[in-house]
């Protein structure tokens, strides 16, 4: 597959939009269909695509293991310090209103946030998973385990 | 539990008990002695009333109740527990003086206990802690015999905790008093009290244990655990006609099995069954004269029953044996032991002048009283029973007789104080039985020392003497044992379980043979249909886990839906 | 900040140091940070317990009015739950430090963050007042559960672990297609709006297949006797402190949550009548009470036979909640509490021992009493809760449940709850005869008493259990006040 | 050892305390048949020296009756139970 010039041109070419198309998703998810999950999905599908196309340690590179994993955290805990930071201003629990002076804004700049975290959150775990699968299946062929899957 | 007029003496025994593995040599024998001392000093203390009350669980607790009835007990319990750790003072082993302690302590609890909550703490604290004067004696069949004498009061705990239970349900109340309902409360408290009262056919957990525990251990044992139960008896059933005749059954059913027994200590338990029985009967009596015999029947067993337990511990310590059919010919060597159980089998036989006289009287002429010719006729035969093994065969047989070739020591001096302490108590009740008479709760209208009783007593005792010489070949023995109850659960119960095993063995084969065939035939066919060697049968596990559910669901839904 | 406004803090401060530790290196940091939010986390459930006791206590999240945002809803009987469940997690994490360094010495930051997050999840199972939140959280806990399982240095809990997973999913699933039934007919997922909207539709099969699927989830993740298969393994080859932990814990919430569906949800005199619950649930009691007693009593390893003899136990507590009354949901309510303290405190002290010995196999204790006195009086004393000796926690619930079964005139469920305990008995009298009774093989090595960071939690719990034999009025009264809570005063009792 | 003395001593003399008892015993039935009975709550309480033909009659019965229990049913050899434990 990562010698077949027309997918890595045709990859080249797609990944970029796919993950551009996530964030459209992501940034558009409080007012149209959308939001952090799907938008998190689209993100790492065209990662995974990436992957498929130029192989794990090249992805690895440019998004380091460790650097997904704290991401996956931290996009959790940026909707968390939300919620919390509606409890500080006074509200309840992921409480938007207290966090900005209008409604409107208020409102729009939590579910952002909150949605960035969950689409960071979401977007990192497929990637780890896949990545586990993916380096699994590569620590079997170093250590020539048998693949007894068709 | 503490107040200024009041000091629970079980309090008292177990906080000084907690010091005791502390201690060690002389310290621990002063302490031992010191211990039932500070007892009785609380007992001289304290005052009638209830004490102690807690709520727990929506009942008054009375953890303390003093009343005539409840001293009386606690004052013979404290004064054994005295005697018995003089008995032990030579022993090194601090697990049995704890557990001698533990148990002498929660005997007081039970006689103090105003509930029956209270009552069944102490209850179980009793076997946990008398269970070990058993298992230290360290053999294999000391052992066995204490698991079984475990496992029956586990089952009598539970049955009495049940009956408690049901008490509480059918009345609202724990107080312990006369036991008044009528359901299976009534039964089963009964039952519980009987299985320590060793009542047969539930006795026989008191013949198979106590002549396995130790030497010291034995003393406790003969002194507390039937009499907490003649105790409680004679407070929750004063006359219930049915302990009439079990007591006068028990009293005969105890000596012939006596007569039968070879070990010493087995010997002197029957008798325990035996003169238990007098107790018994006298509770079922229930006349103020019967409870008040019963009563003093308790302390003055306690006293001649430890002394007797002593006695034949003395000997088995010294000699390492005890059967009557390995001894013979000791009175050189132990005299002391000899004619200080003597006092102890002239007591229990009731002899004019000890103890036993002055309170087996009462309860045989309660049944006089009362007009009742075959209990009276039962508890006499019992009397020459008595008299018969304990005092004629058991030290005719060790002390005298044959000459076993044994040269054993003369007793250590704490065992022979022990022993000194429980026949001078024995020979001042008998002679001023008015001292005991004042502790019991009724005022005593009666008198032993009258011609009539004197010259019935004696000629029966006497004439008993008298065919035991002229029949003394006839009197059976020999090393061999004899069948009791216990043969149920240690021969009988195992082999009624193995054969019904078996044949539950043998049907489930059969049944899973069939069935497995089907289910084989039905698998392979699987097998054939979704190929893949054996994948069905190894998700067999979650398989059978995933169609409990669908059962259960089904089940539920079958009811709940489709109805 | 008032009570109500603190509540949902013991589900989020887990929560949010779990993802803290997920990033701590090392072993110190992860289990500190763990320390310190549970107890966090079971203050704030102790001071929620006496105010949700008074007046139910309601927290909307973001401020959304309850039937549509998303609610906490918490009376006396979620907050006694929750309050066992944080306080047994506080209690168990002191003792957690050895055992988990000995039993997981790597990656223990991920480790303790599965755990944050099986105890968020736990707690916020309880205290969610919303029908598709429980299901999250009951998610959130069993696969940070399944997690934890496998951890366990046997390879064979990697199976149990799989084995729980696929039965742990059936069950949530089961729950799930409950929830969606009762969202398909009354259009909220409100707990309270649910019961509110359901009695004009229940008679219809829908919400009767609804309540049969809660039952059903809830009875696997409860381990009720014949969906209790998964329990044994996952039980004992999970490390030590998690069985610790999922042993006070997780059977008590799913029971909670069955409660919450069959009282609140559906009110007490539709679902006991409309399904035969009653019975049902008494005869898969009974039959749980003595499977479990008897397999336990053949077992040769301990943690196994404790992990059957907490299918007995849950069979106590079904047989409490069978009898629909306010004492036998009482019973139910302090058995489960006290039998998390029993419990936790035997595999306490099995897990001290696997600690010195390195097996928790019946033969390895042969002997122990001498050289762990200490770990072993502990196992014989929380032993004696679980037979139900008087002045134990486990007489109380005893006590109860037999009161309650003679309150409907059940006098053979007397004679049955006196029977297993006899066979309770049993099961700990092999090993308190192994360990004083038997000679140590000599070519075992001989083992040291335990360090003391191991004996006193252990010992605590097992003061706590005598406590709560002798001084009930906690207990009690919090069960009562749930039960009432539950039963809403709507039915006789 | 001066107690053993004693013992052997009134162990030697056996035959004159056999002689000694059997007139005591014979002097309590006497004064049995001289004595009024004090109560006659059973028949057997007016007859004189009742007591000391049951007491004899008594002993005889168990000691027989005993032994004959024991032969034909209880006596069994003392490792009865050791071979099945």
């Amino acid at each position: 597959m990562r010698e077949n010039g027309i997918l890595r041109v045709v990859a080249r070419f797609l990944i970029p939009l796919i993950m551009l198309f996530g964030l459209y998703i992501q940034f558009h998810g409080e007012y149209s269909p959308g939001g952090g999950f799907q938008a998190g999905i689209v993100f790492a599908a065209g990662w995974i695509l990436f992957v498929l196309i130029y192989g794990l340690d090249a992805a690895l590179q440019v998004i380091p293991e460790r650097a997904m994993y704290v991401l996956m955290v931290a996009g959790v805990i940026l909707y968390c310090a939300v919620g919390i930071a509606g409890v500080v201003l006074g509200g309840h629990f992921l409480d938007f209103y207290p966090l900005l002076p209008g409604k409107h804004a208020a409102q729009q700049f939590g579910i952002i946030t909150v949605e960035f975290g969950v689409g960071v959150t979401v977007a990192t775990v497929v990637m780890l998973i896949f990545t586990l699968f993916a380096r699994r299946k590569s620590e079997w062929k170093a250590a020539k385990v048998e693949d007894d899957q068709p | 539990m503490i107040t200024s007029d009041w000091i629970h003496p079980s309090l008292v025994l177990i906080a000084g008990t907690l010091v005791v593995p502390l201690l060690k040599g002389r310290a621990m024998q002063t302490w031992m002695v010191l211990l039932p001392l500070a007892v009785l000093g609380v007992l001289w203390l304290a005052q009638p009333g209830e004490y102690g009350q807690m709520a727990f669980l929506g009942m008054e607790l009375v953890t303390g109740r003093v009343d005539d009835l409840s001293m009386v007990f606690g004052w013979v319990f404290s004064t054994v527990l005295l005697i018995g750790a003089i008995y032990a003072l030579h022993v090194n082993d601090q697990v049995q003086h704890v557990a001698a302690f533990l148990y002498g302590a929660s005997a007081l609890g039970v006689v103090f206990a105003g509930d029956l909550i209270t009552l069944y703490v102490f209850w179980e604290l009793m076997v946990i802690t008398s269970v070990w004067l058993i298992w230290r004696r360290g053999s294999e069949v000391s052992f066995n015999a204490g698991f079984r004498y475990l496992v029956i009061h586990a089952v009598g705990g539970v049955v009495l905790l049940a009956g408690i239970i049901m008490f509480q349900f059918e009345t609202g109340t724990t107080r312990f008093d006369q036991i008044d309902a009528d359901g299976p409360a009534f039964w089963l408290i009964l039952a519980a009290f009987m299985i320590n009262a060793a009542v047969p056919p539930l006795h026989a957990w008191l013949t198979d244990a106590y002549p396995e525990a130790t030497v010291t251990g034995a003393v406790f044992m003969s002194a507390l655990t039937t009499k907490t139960a003649v105790y409680t008896l004679i407070r929750g059933y004063p006359g219930t006609e049915m302990l009439v005749w079990l007591g006068a059954f028990m009293t005969l059913y105890g000596v012939t099995f006596a007569m039968l027994s070879n070990d010493i200590r087995r010997l002197l338990s029957y008798h325990i069954v035996s003169q238990v029985g007098y107790m018994v009967a006298g509770v079922g009596l229930g006349t103020a004269l019967a409870l008040s015999g019963s009563a003093s029947h308790a302390f003055t067993h306690i006293l001649y029953k430890a002394l007797l337990f002593m006695g034949a511990g003395a000997v088995i310590h010294m000699t390492g044996r005890s059967k009557l059919s390995e001894l013979g010919g000791l009175y050189r060597y132990m005299p002391w032991t000899f004619v200080l159980y003597l006092v102890g089998g002239v007591s229990i036989s009731a002899f004019p002048l000890f103890s036993g006289y002055v309170s087996k009287t009462m309860i045989v002429e309660a049944a006089a009283v009362d007009g009742r010719a075959l209990i009276w006729l039962m508890l006499a035969v019992a009397s020459a029973g008595t008299f018969l093994s304990t005092t004629l065969k058991l030290p005719y047989k060790t002390w005298l007789g044959e000459d076993s070739g044994l040269r054993p020591q003369e007793a250590p001096w704490n065992m022979l104080l022990a022993m000194s302490i429980a026949a001078a108590l024995c020979f001042l009740i008998g002679i001023f039985p008015g001292l005991l008479y004042a502790l019991l709760p009724e005022p005593v209208d009666f008198d032993a020392y009258t011609m009539s009783v004197f010259l019935k007593e004696m000629q029966l005792l006497l004439f008993t003497g008298l065919a035991f010489c002229l029949l003394l070949k006839y009197v059976g023995g020999g090393p061999k044992i004899s069948l009791d109850v216990d043969w149920l659960y240690r021969r009988g119960g195992p082999r009624l379980i193995s054969a019904t095993g078996t044949a539950i063995v043998t049907a489930d084969r059969a049944v899973r043979r069939v069935a497995l065939g089907q289910l084989m035939r039905l698998t392979s066919h699987m097998e054939r249909k979704h190929g893949r060697d054996g994948k069905l049968a190894k998700s067999w596990p979650i398989g059978s886990m995933a169609l409990w559910t669908a059962i259960v669901l089904a089940m539920l839904l079958t009811f709940g839906v489709w109805r | 900040m008032t009570i109500t406004e603190l509540m949902p803090f013991s589900v989020l401060v887990p929560l949010i140091a779990s993802l803290v530790c997920a990033l701590l290196p090392g072993r110190f940091w992860p289990w500190a940070v763990t320390l310190v939010a549970t107890i966090t986390s079971a203050v704030i459930a102790a001071i929620t317990l006496p105010a949700a006791a008074q007046v139910t206590l309601s927290y909307a999240f973001g401020n959304w009015p309850p039937p549509i945002g998303i609610e906490y809803r918490v009376d006396a009987a979620n907050a006694f739950v929750a309050l066992l469940v944080a306080g047994m997690a506080a209690v168990a994490l002191p003792w957690a430090k050895k055992s988990v360094d000995r039993e997981v010495p790597e990656r223990q930051g991920a480790f303790y963050a599965l755990f944050l997050l099986a105890l968020s999840g736990l707690l916020g199972i309880t205290l969610s007042g919303d029908a598709f939140n429980i299901f999250v959280f009951l998610e959130i806990s069993s696969l940070a559960t399944y997690g934890l399982i496998a951890h366990g240095s046997d390879r064979r809990a990697l199976l149990a672990s799989f084995r729980y997973l696929i039965m742990g999913t059936v069950g949530a699933t089961f729950l799930l297609i409950g929830i969606g039934f009762l969202y398909v007919m009354t259009g909220t997922l409100n707990l309270a709006d649910l019961a509110e909207r359901l009695p004009e539709v229940r008679d219809t099969s829908t919400v009767r297949a609804a309540l049969a699927f809660i039952i059903v989830g809830m009875g696997l993740k409860l381990a009720m006797l014949p969906l209790h298969l998964w329990l044994p393994n996952a039980y004992t080859y999970a490390p030590s402190f998690v069985t610790v932990f999922l042993a006070g814990t997780a059977t008590k919430v799913a029971l909670y949550v069955m409660l919450r569906f069959v009282f609140t949800v559906f009110a007490p005199d539709w679902s006991f009548v409309v399904l035969p619950l009653s019975t049902v649930l008494m005869i898969l009691a009974v039959a749980g009470m003595f499977a479990g007693s008897w397999v336990a009593m053949f077992q040769p390893n301990i943690k196994r036979m404790l992990a059957y003899s907490s299918v007995a136990q849950v069979g106590y507590m079904v047989l409490g909640v069978s009898l629909v009354s306010i004492v036998g949901l009482t019973a139910a309510f302090l058995h489960l509490f006290n039998h998390a303290l029993m419990k936790t405190a035997l595999f306490m002290a099995v897990g001290t021992v696997i600690y010195q010995v390195g097996s928790g196999h019946l033969k390895d204790f042969r002997g122990l009493g001498r050289t762990m006195p200490w770990t072993l009086t502990a196992f014989a004393l929380a032993g004696l809760s679980i037979i139900g000796v008087p002045l134990t926690a486990g007489f109380v619930s005893k006590w109860y449940l037999i009161q309650a079964a003679l309150d409907q005139g059940q006098w053979f469920l007397v004679v049955l709850i006196l029977i297993t305990s006899l066979m309770a008995i049993v099961y700990i009298w092999r090993v308190i005869e192994a360990a004083w009774f038997q000679e140590r093989p000599g070519n075992q090595p001989a083992a040291g008493e335990a360090p003391l960071a191991l004996l006193i939690p252990t010992w605590v719990l097992v003061a706590l259990n005598f406590y709560f034999g002798i001084d009930t009025r906690l207990t009690v009264g919090g069960a009562t006040a749930a039960a009432e809570a539950l039963l809403g005063g709507g039915m006789a009792p | 050892m001066k107690l053993a003395r004693i013992i052997e001593f009134l162990i030697s003399k056996r035959s004159l305390l056999a002689v000694i008892m059997l007139v005591l015993m014979a002097a309590l039935v006497l004064a049995d048949i001289i004595l009024p009975p004090a109560y006659t709550r059973f028949p057997w309480e007016a007859i004189s020296g009742f007591a000391a033909f049951f007491g004899f009659v008594a002993c005889a019965a168990l000691i027989f009756f005993s032994r004959f229990l024991g032969e034909w049913l209880l006596y069994r050899d003392e490792d009865y139970y050791d071979d099945h434990e």
